[in-house]
């Protein structure tokens, strides 16, 4: 078992999901892949398909129409799967807390593993997440 | 072409038909007691004509400024719900903008469709539709679009009566 | 104890495992280098500088759960990626590594290795398939497309070289290198190159990665494939990455040929081997950095007006000279 | 054509018919949540319907509830990338309805600040415009080169992205002689990098052939489809809102209007390369020519009862705001309008076949991103049936059975 631990700690693949953000955490997310950032240092590449991937990066708000989308995404995911809410709006909603068509979080749809705060959040911060996670994923 | 020219235009045009028409200029104060009242006052702002018109004329000043003043672009058509009325008005222009401006009752929300001349105001009628309910007559396709799948029936949520109502989560958070 | 000798030589070394080693070995190195064509790092903390990372990707992909879709066809998707391993396994076995000869080598096993080729895109073509997804099926379509370009060309220019060598066996095209030249010194340079452009259209990576373009086809064939099945294809394409890149090399680079110190036959052939492939595989990857993707009609069509043309011109060539 | 079609369409050729392809609303290409459906004959596309509702977020409604300095928070975040032009939008519409004008000093820094988030916007675009393409080395080395001018506005406004520097009544931050001489070395890196991708993106033989000749959007459709900004200008159309209706100081800085006529993806390259070479020496024109001075007015929280109408030229084309005011803290009406949501129906156009311009399935994410959508801005929806009269559209359930079927 200790191999397979060793291996998911060092291939995180990621699938970004955008559940109705304002781009601003989707560049973040995109410029940690680029060189300054180079999330693949730690073995993590950006995948297309739901099913390649073991990590559910989420930016935005979630809103009604995409809830169900999303849903349908994290049940194609095969398990075990992880998801960071990455961005203030993902985590509780942030300054769309109240509108008529936003949920007030991701973890009131999905459990999610690790918290991203920031509007947005630098790269830094976003890999600091995903190397959050990864140390979650260690002790457990 | 300025606007006290499209202004004049209009005006020769349409004469008695038209409501109001205003060029705002820097620190013209502009009476409250005009014909529609809840038209306000506009300080500072060049190269802007607010006309206002009544429903039936509202398709014959659109098509002149389309076809002959060369208006030919929408930015954008703005829909408002006054409490009272819903107000339609597009911005028309690349340059100067001319803002049309006419109202319609709130229980009947009826208005012809300008997307015959402009085909790109096309998606701006349809959101009007879809957040305040106005019917666009002689528009190819009106279905309800912005709102989620799922959404009630005569519930328009840019209309005053519709209070905000966040939806439920799905699951309790520890 | 021949029969034990021979099954320790095709399960272990230069056989299976191996191959399977020095595939992760390759993607690593491949992975490395485009990182740093693009001004990256590339893996880095998986062991040293990240060479273990493309085993870190397997075991992990291991461990995942296997989903089958309901709407696939089963037992062809849960076949396939065996079988795609399988082939290109087989393929790997006839390379020329340690000697002059291959595992398996017979006479006229050049059309068997090219052949071995064909049938892994067919495989994939079953798998976009039986995937009964859109982009899966749109994947597979476009696999065949892209198949009906880049073979020809390839086989006519491996054609040319059994010409050179008068053998289509590649223990004879080897040997015949060995004593006199590269065939890449000779005439074949135009040969060469056309083999490693279908080399990449093969592999489907860009400029040909069509069949699983990431932003067209979300994974193209690969698309509904996850856990160990993802896993055995993604091994399937490392290893044929190794397979071809050993095949341009014994084609066209003398195999494991070189100056040879008497006695040390068997580890300097294999050191040899190494050095080509990986200057093969750099090829690849530079061309890999390069360009842009192009679309399957410009595919077709650069292969059938380019690429088809210069393979004849490069048979004549060879007819002529030789 | 059209007939043709659908003779073709009616003889049921041993070729599968017709076959949907969804992209999105989770698609490697798409960034946000969009859906797209396509209806394809093989790889050709003949057909597209879009729907974007995926965003709504149902900022317009919340605007009204919020007072007049929460809203300039709201506003930023309906986009991230543009966020610049949105506060700069609002807070022209605000200062219109005190009817004040704010000091010349915070002109130009506002003038500066849309310039440096053009360039950055553009320099996005051109790397997602690569990666859609599959070039992704150029994807990072533009996003590598992008990081200067990050860096600059992260030091000039305190945050990478959105930068909330724009504040009703003038910008929240001065900016120092350190700071300009850092801009100035910035400035002076990224015109040598762009003019390098200009090169790059010109004379590289597989991003001209997935470029040129896609993605074609005549001037007259333009015109009539109401499109904005560079896909406007790439088509030849000589539109900018900063020419024709200057604000802040467009009409002392010098501008020149890229255009372009071969009204294909490789156009709109050339046009938001160029600008970024123009937004350069803009920026390098307010360094030299800043006035001093006070950088904000304080105006009071309700503005007086009246209207506005706003325009600006955000990175994807031209932005209106309207605004209503009643006298209270918070504002009667205010309607966005944004750049992506004009250029849809012109998009939709491009990405149907049509005569003998085919469009294929391989060039739908290019011709996609080559209006920079945003639909985080657009936040609505559009259905538009191109094959008028019949349509051949499958629901999914009935895609799936004929899966099951033909398995």
């Amino acid at each position: 078992m200790n191999l397979v631990k060793w291996a998911r700690l060092r291939s995180p693949w990621l699938l970004h999901f955008n559940t109705g953000a304002c781009n601003a955490c989707d560049i973040e997310v995109l410029a940690a892949l680029t060189p300054r950032y180079d999330l693949e240092r730690f073995g993590v590449l950006l995948k297309g398909s739901p099913r390649h991937a073991d990590v559910l990066v989420v930016t935005g708000p979630v809103t009604r129409q995409v809830k169900d989308r999303l849903l349908r995404i994290y049940n194609q995911m095969p398990d075990p799967k992880f998801v960071v809410a990455v961005g203030t709006c993902c985590i509780s909603g942030g300054v769309f807390n109240g509108c008529y068509n936003v949920y007030q979080g991701l973890d009131s749809i999905i459990p999610v593993d690790a918290y991203v705060f920031g509007c947005p959040p630098k790269p830094e911060a976003i890999i600091n997440g995903v190397v959050a996670l990864l140390k979650k994923l260690e002790a457990s | 072409m300025d606007e006290n020219k499209v202004a004049e235009a209009l005006k020769n045009k349409f004469g008695e038909k038209i409501l109001k028409i205003m060029i705002p200029k820097k620190g013209e104060e502009i009476a409250k007691d005009l014909v529609i009242p809840e038209i306000m006052e506009i300080k500072v702002s060049k190269r802007r004509v607010f006309v206002a018109v009544p429903a039936e004329v509202y398709k014959e000043v659109i098509r002149y400024l389309v076809e002959e003043l060369g208006f030919n672009h929408v930015q954008a058509i703005t829909g408002l719900d006054t409490s009272k009325f819903i107000e339609v008005m597009p911005h028309l222009g690349r340059g100067i903008t001319v803002t049309v401006k006419t109202r319609i009752e709130r229980d009947k929300p009826v208005l012809s469709t300008i997307t015959d001349m402009v085909p790109g105001a096309s998606l701006h009628e349809r959101e009007i539709h879809d957040l305040l309910g106005v019917v666009f007559e002689g528009h190819p396709n009106l279905d309800r679009i912005i709102v989620p799948e799922g959404w009630p029936e005569n519930v328009y949520p840019l209309r005053k009566e519709y209070a905000p109502e966040q939806p439920k989560p799905l699951r309790e958070v520890s | 104890m021949e029969w034990l000798l021979e099954l320790l030589q095709i399960l272990v070394f230069p056989g299976i495992l191996f191959a399977i080693l020095l595939a992760f070995i390759y993607e690593w190195f491949d992975r490395k280098i485009y990182a740093k064509l693009q001004n990256r790092v590339g893996p880095l903390y998986t062991g040293p500088s990240g060479i273990l990372q493309p085993f870190a990707d397997f075991v992990k992909l291991l461990a995942k759960e296997d989903i089958v879709p309901n709407d696939v066809d089963k037992p062809l998707f849960n076949a396939l990626p065996i079988v795609a391993l399988t082939l290109s396994l087989t393929g790997f076995l006839a390379l020329p590594i340690t000697g002059l000869r291959g595992i398996i080598s017979f006479n006229g096993d050049l059309i068997f290795l090219i052949a071995l080729m064909t049938l892994i895109c067919i495989v994939i073509i079953y798998s976009g398939i039986s995937s009964s997804n859109r982009f899966s099926t749109m994947g597979a379509e476009r696999a065949a497309l892209q198949l009906l370009g880049y073979e020809i060309p390839m086989m006519l220019s491996a054609i040319s070289i059994g010409l050179v060598a008068k053998s289509m066996w590649v223990y004879e095209i080897v040997s015949t290198q060995a004593s006199n030249i590269w065939f890449l010194m000779g005439p074949s340079v135009l040969g060469f190159a056309i083999f490693v452009l279908c080399g990449q259209a093969e592999l489907e990576r860009i400029p040909f990665d069509i069949p699983e373009a990431e932003t067209e086809i979300v994974a193209g064939w690969l698309t509904e494939f996850s856990g160990r099945k993802l896993a055995l294809f993604r091994l399937t394409k490392d290893v044929e990455l190794l397979y071809l890149s050993g095949l341009a090399v014994a084609l066209f680079l003398g195999g494991p040929s070189g100056p040879i110190i008497p006695g040390l036959e068997p580890i300097l052939y294999l050191v040899y081997f190494l050095l080509k492939t990986l200057f093969v595989l750099f090829l690849l990857t530079t061309l890999r950095a390069l360009f842009a993707r192009l679309r399957i009609d410009q595919m077709v069509n650069f292969s059938w007006k380019y690429l088809v043309p210069l393979a004849i011109l490069q048979v004549l060539l060879v007819r002529v000279i030789v | 054509m059209q007939e043709e079609e659908l003779q073709r369409a009616e003889k049921k050729s041993a070729y599968e018919l017709f076959f949907d392809i969804p992209l999105g609303p989770q698609h490697p290409a798409l960034k946000e949540p969009a859906f797209f459906k396509f209806k394809v004959e093989g790889e050709r596309v003949i057909g597209v319907d879009a729907d974007v509702s995926y965003n709504h977020r149902g900022i317009e409604k919340a605007l009204e509830y919020r007072n007049y300095i929460q809203n300039i928070y709201l506003i930023e975040r309906i986009c991230g990338i543009c966020n610049v032009a949105h506060t700069l939008c609002y807070a022209q519409a605000i200062e219109q309805l005190h009817g004040k004008e704010i000091p010349p000093r915070a002109s130009y820094i506002r003038l500066m600040i849309e310039e440096l988030a053009r360039i950055h916007s553009h320099a996005l675009w051109l790397g997602v415009a690569a990666h859609e393409i599959g070039f992704d080395t150029l994807f990072m080395y533009v996003w590598r080169d992008r990081e200067v001018v990050m860096d600059i506005i992260e030091m000039l406004t305190g945050n990478r992205v959105t930068t909330a520097i724009n504040t009703i009544g003038g910008v929240r931050r001065d900016i120092s002689d350190e700071a300009k001489e850092k801009v100035r070395k910035g400035m002076n890196i990224l015109e040598e990098r762009v003019k390098y991708y200009r090169k790059v993106a010109l004379n590289d033989p597989t991003v001209n052939a997935r470029c040129s000749g896609v993605g074609i959007l005549r001037p007259r459709d333009a015109i009539r489809l109401c499109a904005v900004g560079p896909t406007l200008r790439a088509s030849g159309v000589k539109n900018d809102v900063r020419l024709d209706d200057p604000y802040t100081f467009h009409d002392e800085v010098p501008l020149n209007v890229i255009t372009c006529d071969t009204m294909d993806v490789l156009g709109r390259v050339v046009v938001r390369v160029d600008e970024m070479l123009e937004s350069v020496n803009m920026v390098r024109y307010c360094l030299d020519h800043m006035p001093s001075g006070d950088v904000k007015i304080k105006l009071p929280l309700s503005p007086p009862v009246g209207e506005a109408v706003s325009r600006v030229e955000a990175p994807r084309g031209e932005l209106i705001h309207y605004a209503r005011s009643n006298g209270t803290k918070n504002p009667e009406r205010y309607k966005v309008r944004t750049p992506t949501f004009e250029n849809i129906p012109s998009v939709a156009d491009m990405l149907t076949s049509k005569g003998d311009h085919d469009v294929n399935i391989a060039d739908i994410p290019i011709v996609l991103a080559s209006i920079d959508p945003c639909f985080s801005c657009t936040a609505r929806m559009e259905f538009r049936d191109v094959s008028k009269g019949k349509t051949w559209i499958w629901s999914l359930e009935e895609l799936k059975t004929h899966c099951k079927n033909r398995g």
